[in-house]
């Protein structure tokens, strides 16, 4: 990640069970992460953060589950890490409701537990770390507003995961700063997050409505796809491609927009090295962490791209 | 896969059960016996006891198991009949939207809001049943399409969102007892739907020794003519055994919504397949015709104890699906290994 | 009044007539002999009356009261049960389980009362002397066992007509006297029997009355008690039909083809009677019987033969030369071919045409450049499929619409394309019809003068009496006994088979 | 999964002279002409000109299905050995992944790079075919495994995240010639994917009839042991088949990196049920022995139109499943209607 972090010290930071499993520097901990899908690159991104971070705690061992996108593993995941007794579980929940229970139970357990990405709901952990979905889709309309259509137009959607809370957050943060801009979404579909789809979806896009000059997608991935099926249709210089997350890493959305593959991307924080640092806080320092730690995102587009990537990669 | 007439004629010969056929019989307990060693072997321990072995550990694993445990028993029934089930993913989803829709927005009771989901998995498997046996459209493909409208439904009767299911007794709110899903009995050690899937499974496991129907099932699976011409009514067992499938689909489904509090358009995507391997690791043949539920159960058990000690023991993901793919193929190996045909 | 009444019976599929206008009566205690060349219609009548063919043309009455059937349980309540010509049991069921499949006997509790199926199923087959475990999985006994199971299940139906589609064809003489027994009882408690078969003399031993089929139509109508083999064979055929036995008979015996010396097949299952010591030889042009009981080890021997067994051992020559086939196609490729004894589970693939299954021993040696030409092997399956007289539309119809002898010509042209050495047969007429009979053992006379050797496997005394030079007996597995046909006859090689010690 | 033993004409592993029996042969396009018609019934237009009809359009439906096209052509060999193969979508991922790898990362030349990947997936295959012919392990358990091992070995060559290809002549970068696979020919119409396909189907379509192979793949799957008993080498034909397959798998994986300009270890998550679905609605039986490469080519195109003109029309994502699946039981009905046997 490479937001700037804006903490909320307001929130409830009482956290019972930081003293128990503060050993201090001495101690040795074992860390569960478990991931919702690390088929996504993102989160694949968001491992490799907490592992690069992890590599400079000497004390910490961290161990990977990945749930697969299902509910239901990852509650057996954080049962399994809780049969394991780790010291403290780090979480990207696939959803919220369903793994709200079993975050408790670790919580009430006394093991402090770090959110990601996605929330769970009531209180019963330590502290949440993420960006704001709804946030980012309005910057995302807001910069196709103001810098790509200003006259207003037509443009098409390609959205996430039907049924997961990005797509649905993204799509709405959109359509709110688009509002009463003259600009018409004439086409929304699904791309699943895969880029694949998206190129798929582009394909017909294109075919029935060639009067669009916008497409947002919901991920960078799906944009890159769209893009590929632009250039198919020889459109890739009069279409405008606005993707999210921003990766650094090779296959990444940074490196899509510094080729001007894409126009912009809108850097969509893992979280992973926070996290990291948050659980040394907990662990290593016996120190109080924010309830909620909101990361901030980043309009990326040709002027920033190579540097915020150099940035992020330690350059 | 070869044909079931071929593969049995140079079967096992042997004159009457004998103490060996017995334990060939029960093959299909081997893998699940050798793995679970294997666990124990490899389980981390603390303060001297084996964490795999610890009860709460062990109730874990067949709390893992029990949804796709009870599909793969309705799945046993399918594939006995030489059919397949690709819908019960999907149908799990719907049953669980179901459940939450029914119970939070609609607020229907328990009794009427268990009992139509559970309706509705049955009413959608019959139907499949008779695309399949009425109509002889290949399983495969019914199923395929059902996967889709299932999960078509299921988004539509959801907005495409989950449903979060709350407790209380207030309007809006599901009846405490939906919730008992998510907890354990017995002092906090024995997961409910894992007593669920105990249940079934004994039940299957006796329906299908013991029953004039189970007979109907296994020789409609080997010789579906021959089953005709000795007046089984093979069209309604058909349709029947893809009722039972899904009614127990929207079982599982019932119980994942009471375990997760929600229920989401997208819940069991892929589990058509853990369920169809959990069945043919059992030792079922595909072909139809032969097999068993406590081979499934074995199957199903198998995967979640593979998984549980990969996982207590924090094996890289990477590692773990090379691990679980070469397991998979060696406990397929030795089951071959019966006295040679 | 006759107990059932068939009228204007039709039948047809696309183009074929099965069935045109028969009419057919049975009364209550006879056994009415059904009799016509492969492919005559005998089965599709057969079918239509027990419910299993129900878009049929013509009328069915039972007891004088017009009926419809819809489906074989229906025809079933009316009382009519039907042995089918292609064994239908289901193999992962047991003995007893197949007996009753369908009408399961059931516990107050309505479960399934096992205990008494299988005591049912024992007393059963202890009356009809038939000696099986009723637990056994059908899927493990051998098709004369399976024909037998099948038999049995019929006899238990209590139907008041019973049809059985050609029931012996793969048993023999032992148990075909068995066989009568319980159908002479059945018969005189009233029971109707309609009785399929191609062995001619069954038909005079059992049948009352018999009628003739011939291109789906009744030709002829015999007293059977006063029919002879001779007016029987000329009216299913339309003229008279030369002897059937070419009696071939080698004076001069040629090189040694075949030599087997000490061949055992280590027992390693239960219950099984594995060749144990056997030792034989084939010379060429020499036709070699094989007889003995069910079970008595003949198929076992040829599928180790050909390379289709398990591991055994002793030692094997063909031309001399010593060999061990490890496969069917290494086999094939000194020179072997092997027409198994169950067409259906090992012959061939029922879905596919005529020509795929005719050719599909010789595809990869016709092919050029791995290509088949399609000239070649349609020539090829046009000259084998006439010169067996198999009846068929066209060669690229699929092989399950052919009737059952028709089938059984199938397998065995697609051997003799092969051009082989030596023919391993199992059973190689079993359901072949009087005329097509004639014609294989010419055929085989034919490839003897040719050089080849024959090692025939069958339970039909008089074939191997009237077909072969020598036959060997086994017995449990161990060759019992070695007769010349020129000095011995049916009776010797029945006596032999049954274990009574004659004279190597 | 009906078994058709007695009454079954529709099938002859050669061609059939008849006009009725020729239309019939060819009854899975049946289901495409109409599915295609309805397309056209059903197209937007745009100046009076049907979009869906344009030819940009329908090269875009064909470069769509060319990856699970070739891929089903693969499968359309395996099941018609009476086998399935599960492992393609993970196998596909794996090809894309050692694409990007060895073009990008170990700077191998188009040729080097190329055939090793096509060997991994042959040798892929091959081990596949020998675990299920030689050891006799059921297909379904032997390509479940190899999913998961194919997926895991992927994920390690890659490091998990997706592999960038950049085309170029520099140190990491890929050749040109590679880019050529996301290009189109013929004036910026016809894509390189889709000619690709289109060869790979016209070639399996003349292999699989006239080949002695083909008898042989036909045979075994029709009763195997009757073609071991005519002589058929049955084990080394089903070995080779799982390895033309996964051959077939990794071309398509090659095509999927050269298309998409990247190698992602996720890649192909799901494809296995895709190509088995345009195999099976190409009127394939699962249960072997009957089934055509013509029949897979219209199976593939029929869902690549339905998905083209529901997303043409922007139907609404939950409708449109409900309506390819009713559309996939409706075409598969009207396949049953045959002239009766
Ligand atoms: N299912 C079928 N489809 C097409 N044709 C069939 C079918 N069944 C039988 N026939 C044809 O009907 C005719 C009569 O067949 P049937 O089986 O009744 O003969 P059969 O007298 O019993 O002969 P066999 O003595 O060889 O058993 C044959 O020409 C056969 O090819
Ligand atoms: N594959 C097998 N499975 C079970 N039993 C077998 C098998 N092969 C042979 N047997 C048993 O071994 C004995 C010899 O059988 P085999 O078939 O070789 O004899 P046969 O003389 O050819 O008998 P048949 O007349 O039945 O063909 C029989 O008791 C049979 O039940
Ligand atoms: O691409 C990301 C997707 O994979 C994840 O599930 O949600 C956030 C997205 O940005
Ligand atoms: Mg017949
Ligand atoms: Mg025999």
């Amino acid at each position: 990640g490479c937001g700037t972090t804006s903490e909320n010290r307001g929130g409830g930071t009482q956290q019972q069970g930081a003293p128990a499993n503060c050993k201090g520097p001495a101690g040795k901990y074992v860390i569960g992460m478990s991931q919702a899908n690390v088929a996504e690159p993102y989160r694949q991104r968001m491992d490799d953060d907490i592992r690069a971070a992890a590599r400079g705690v000497p004390q910490f061992e961290v161990r990977f589950a990945d749930a697969q996108q299902d509910n239901a593993r990852q509650v057996s995941d954080v049962d399994n890490f809780m049969t394991q007794q780790i010291d403290l579980l780090i979480i990207s929940p696939n959803e919220a409701k369903p793994l709200t229970a079993v975050v408790k139970k670790a919580y009430d357990k006394a093991i402090p537990v770090l959110v990601l990405d996605r929330k769970v709901e009531g209180d019963a952990y330590t502290g949440w770390i993420g960006a704001d979905n709804v946030e980012i889709g309005r910057q995302a309309g807001k910069y196709v507003a103001e810098q790509l259509l200003p006259n207003g137009g037509k443009i098409a959607e390609i959205r996430g995961l039907a049924g997961s809370t990005p797509a649905k957050e993204r799509g709405d943060g959109f359509r709110e700063s688009i509002r009463g801009r003259n600009i018409e979404i004439v086409v929304s579909q699904d791309g699943d997050w895969l880029r694949e789809k998206g190129q798929e979806k582009a394909d017909a896009i294109l075919k029935s409505n060639p009067d669009i000059s916008v497409i947002y997608a919901h991920n960078d991935p799906m944009a890159e796809g769209a893009y590929l099926a632009a250039r198919a249709a020889g459109k890739q210089d009069t279409l405008k491609f606005i993707g999210i997350d921003g990766l650094p890493i090779p296959s990444g959305g940074l490196k899509a927009v510094e080729a001007g593959r894409l126009s912009a991307t809108l850097i969509y924080p893992t979280a992973g090295r926070e996290a990291v640092e948050s659980a040394k806080k907990i662990l290593v320092d016996c120190q109080q962490i924010p309830k909620t730690q909101t990361l901030q995102t980043q309009l990326i587009t040709k002027a920033n791209a190579t540097e915020v990537y150099a940035r992020a990669n330690g350059g | 896969m070869t044909k079931q007439m071929q593969e049995t004629t140079d079967f096992v010969a042997v004159r009457r059960p004998s103490v060996l056929s017995m334990v060939f019989q029960f093959q299909s307990l081997f893998g699940l016996v050798a793995v679970f060693v294997a666990a124990i072997v490899f389980s981390p321990s603390r303060n001297g006891d084996l964490v795999f072995l610890s009860s709460g550990n062990l109730f874990n694993v067949v709390r893992a198991v029990s949804e796709i445990g009870i599909i793969a028993v309705g799945m046993t029934f399918v594939i006995l009949i030489g059919g397949i089930d690709l819908s019960v993913g999907a149908l799990l989803g719907l049953a669980a939207v179901g459940s939450a829709v029914l119970l939070v927005e609609n607020d229907f009771g328990l009794v009427p809001a268990v009992s139509i989901v559970l309706l509705v998995g049955l009413v959608f498997g019959l139907l499949q049943g008779v695309a399949s046996a009425v109509f002889k459209i290949q399983a495969f493909i019914v199923t395929l399409a059902g996967l889709q409208i299932a999960r078509g439904l299921a988004r539509i009767w959801s907005g495409g969102q989950g449903v979060a299911i709350a407790y209380g007794d207030g309007p809006g709110e599901a009846p405490m007892t939906f919730s008992l899903l998510g907890e354990r009995t017995f002092n906090g050690l024995v997961p409910i739907p894992a007593l669920i899937f105990i249940v079934i499974a004994v039940a299957a496991i006796l329906f299908l020794r013991g029953t004039a129907f189970s007979r109907h099932v296994y020789a409609i699976g080997g010789n579906e003519k021959a089953a005709r011409l000795s007046g089984v009514p093979v069209t309604r067992v058909k349709i029947i055994v893809f009722g039972i499938c899904g009614l127990l689909t929207a079982l599982a489904g019932i119980i994942h919504a009471g375990q997760l509090n929600q229920g989401s358009p997208n819940d069991g995507i892929g589990y058509e397949l853990d369920a169809i391997a959990a069945v043919v690791i059992g030792g079922t043949s595909l072909a139809g015709g032969r097999g068993s539920v406590l081979g499934t159960v074995a199957g199903a058990l198998l995967l979640g104890v593979l998984n549980n000690i990969l996982s207590l023991n924090g094996v890289n993901n990477d590692i773990q699906l090379l691990i679980k793919g070469f397991v998979i193929v060696v406990v397929a190996g030795l089951q071959q290994l019966r006295p040679a045909a | 009044m006759p107990l059932v009444e068939l009228v204007r019976i039709g039948k047809s599929y696309g183009g074929v007539r099965a069935c045109h206008d028969v009419d057919f009566t049975v009364h209550s205690g006879e056994v009415h002999a059904l009799l016509g060349e492969n492919g005559a219609g005998k089965s599709t009548l057969m079918r239509v009356l027990c419910g299993d063919v129900t878009d049929h043309s013509g009328e069915i009455t039972v007891a004088g009261h017009a009926v419809r059937f819809h489906s074989p349980a229906d025809a079933q309540k009316a009382g009519i049960a039907m042995i089918h010509q292609e064994l239908d049991l289901v193999p992962g069921l047991s003995v007893a389980e197949n007996i009753f499949l369908g009408r399961e006997p059931r516990t107050r509790l309505r479960t399934l009362d096992r205990r008494a199926m299988t005591r049912e199923t024992r007393d059963l087959l202890r009356r009809t002397g038939i000696d099986l475990d009723p637990r056994r999985m059908v899927g493990e006994l051998r098709t004369g066992e399976q024909q037998l199971v099948s038999i049995a299940k019929a006899l238990s139906l209590d139907a008041k007509v019973l049809i059985m589609d050609e029931p012996t064809s793969a048993l023999s003489s032992a148990e075909v006297d068995r066989m009568f027994t319980a159908i002479a009882e059945l018969r005189r408690g009233g029971t109707a029997i309609v009785y399929i078969s191609h062995r001619m003399d069954e038909i005079g031993r059992i049948a009352d009355r018999a009628t003739v089929l011939r291109n789906g139509s009744v030709v002829a109508q015999f007293d059977a008690r006063d029919m002879t083999a001779d007016q029987a064979a000329e009216a299913m055929i339309g003229r008279p039909v030369r002897t059937m036995f070419t009696a071939h008979h080698t004076d001069e015996a040629g090189e040694k083809l075949l030599e087997v010396n000490d061949l055992v097949v280590p027992r390693s299952r239960p219950g099984r009677r594995d060749p144990a010591g056997i030792s034989l030889t084939v010379r060429r042009g020499e036709i070699v019987g094989l007889a003995g009981l069910l079970g008595s080890g003949r198929t076992e021997l040829l599928e180790t033969l050909f390379g289709a067994g398990r591991r055994w051992t002793g030692q094997m020559f063909v031309n001399g030369r010593p060999v061990r086939p490890r496969n069917p196609r290494h086999a094939i490729r000194l020179g072997l071919v092997y027409v198994p004894e169950d067409r259906r589970i090992s012959g061939l693939c029922l879905d596919h045409s005529v020509l795929a299954n005719t050719v599909l021993s010789i595809v990869d040696r016709i092919a050029r450049l791995g290509v088949v030409p399609r000239r070649s092997e349609v020539g090829q399956t046009r000259k084998i499929v006439r010169e067996l007289g198999v009846k068929l539309a066209t060669v690229y119809s699929a092989v399950a619409t052919l009737s059952g002898g028709n089938q059984q010509k199938v397998v065995f042209g697609r051997m003799l394309l092969t051009e082989p050495d030596l023919l391993l047969l199992d059973e190689p007429t079993r359901g072949v019809d009087v005329g097509a009979k004639a014609e294989i053992y010419q055929l085989l006379g034919k490839a003897a003068q040719r050089g080849i050797g024959v090692l025939l496997a069958s339970s039909e005394l008089a074939e191997l009496v009237g077909v072969c030079d020598r036959v060997i007996v086994l017995r449990g597995g161990r060759t019992v006994a070695e007769l010349t046909t020129a000095h011995a006859g049916e009776a010797d090689l029945l006596a032999a088979s049954m274990g009574e010690v004659v004279p190597l």
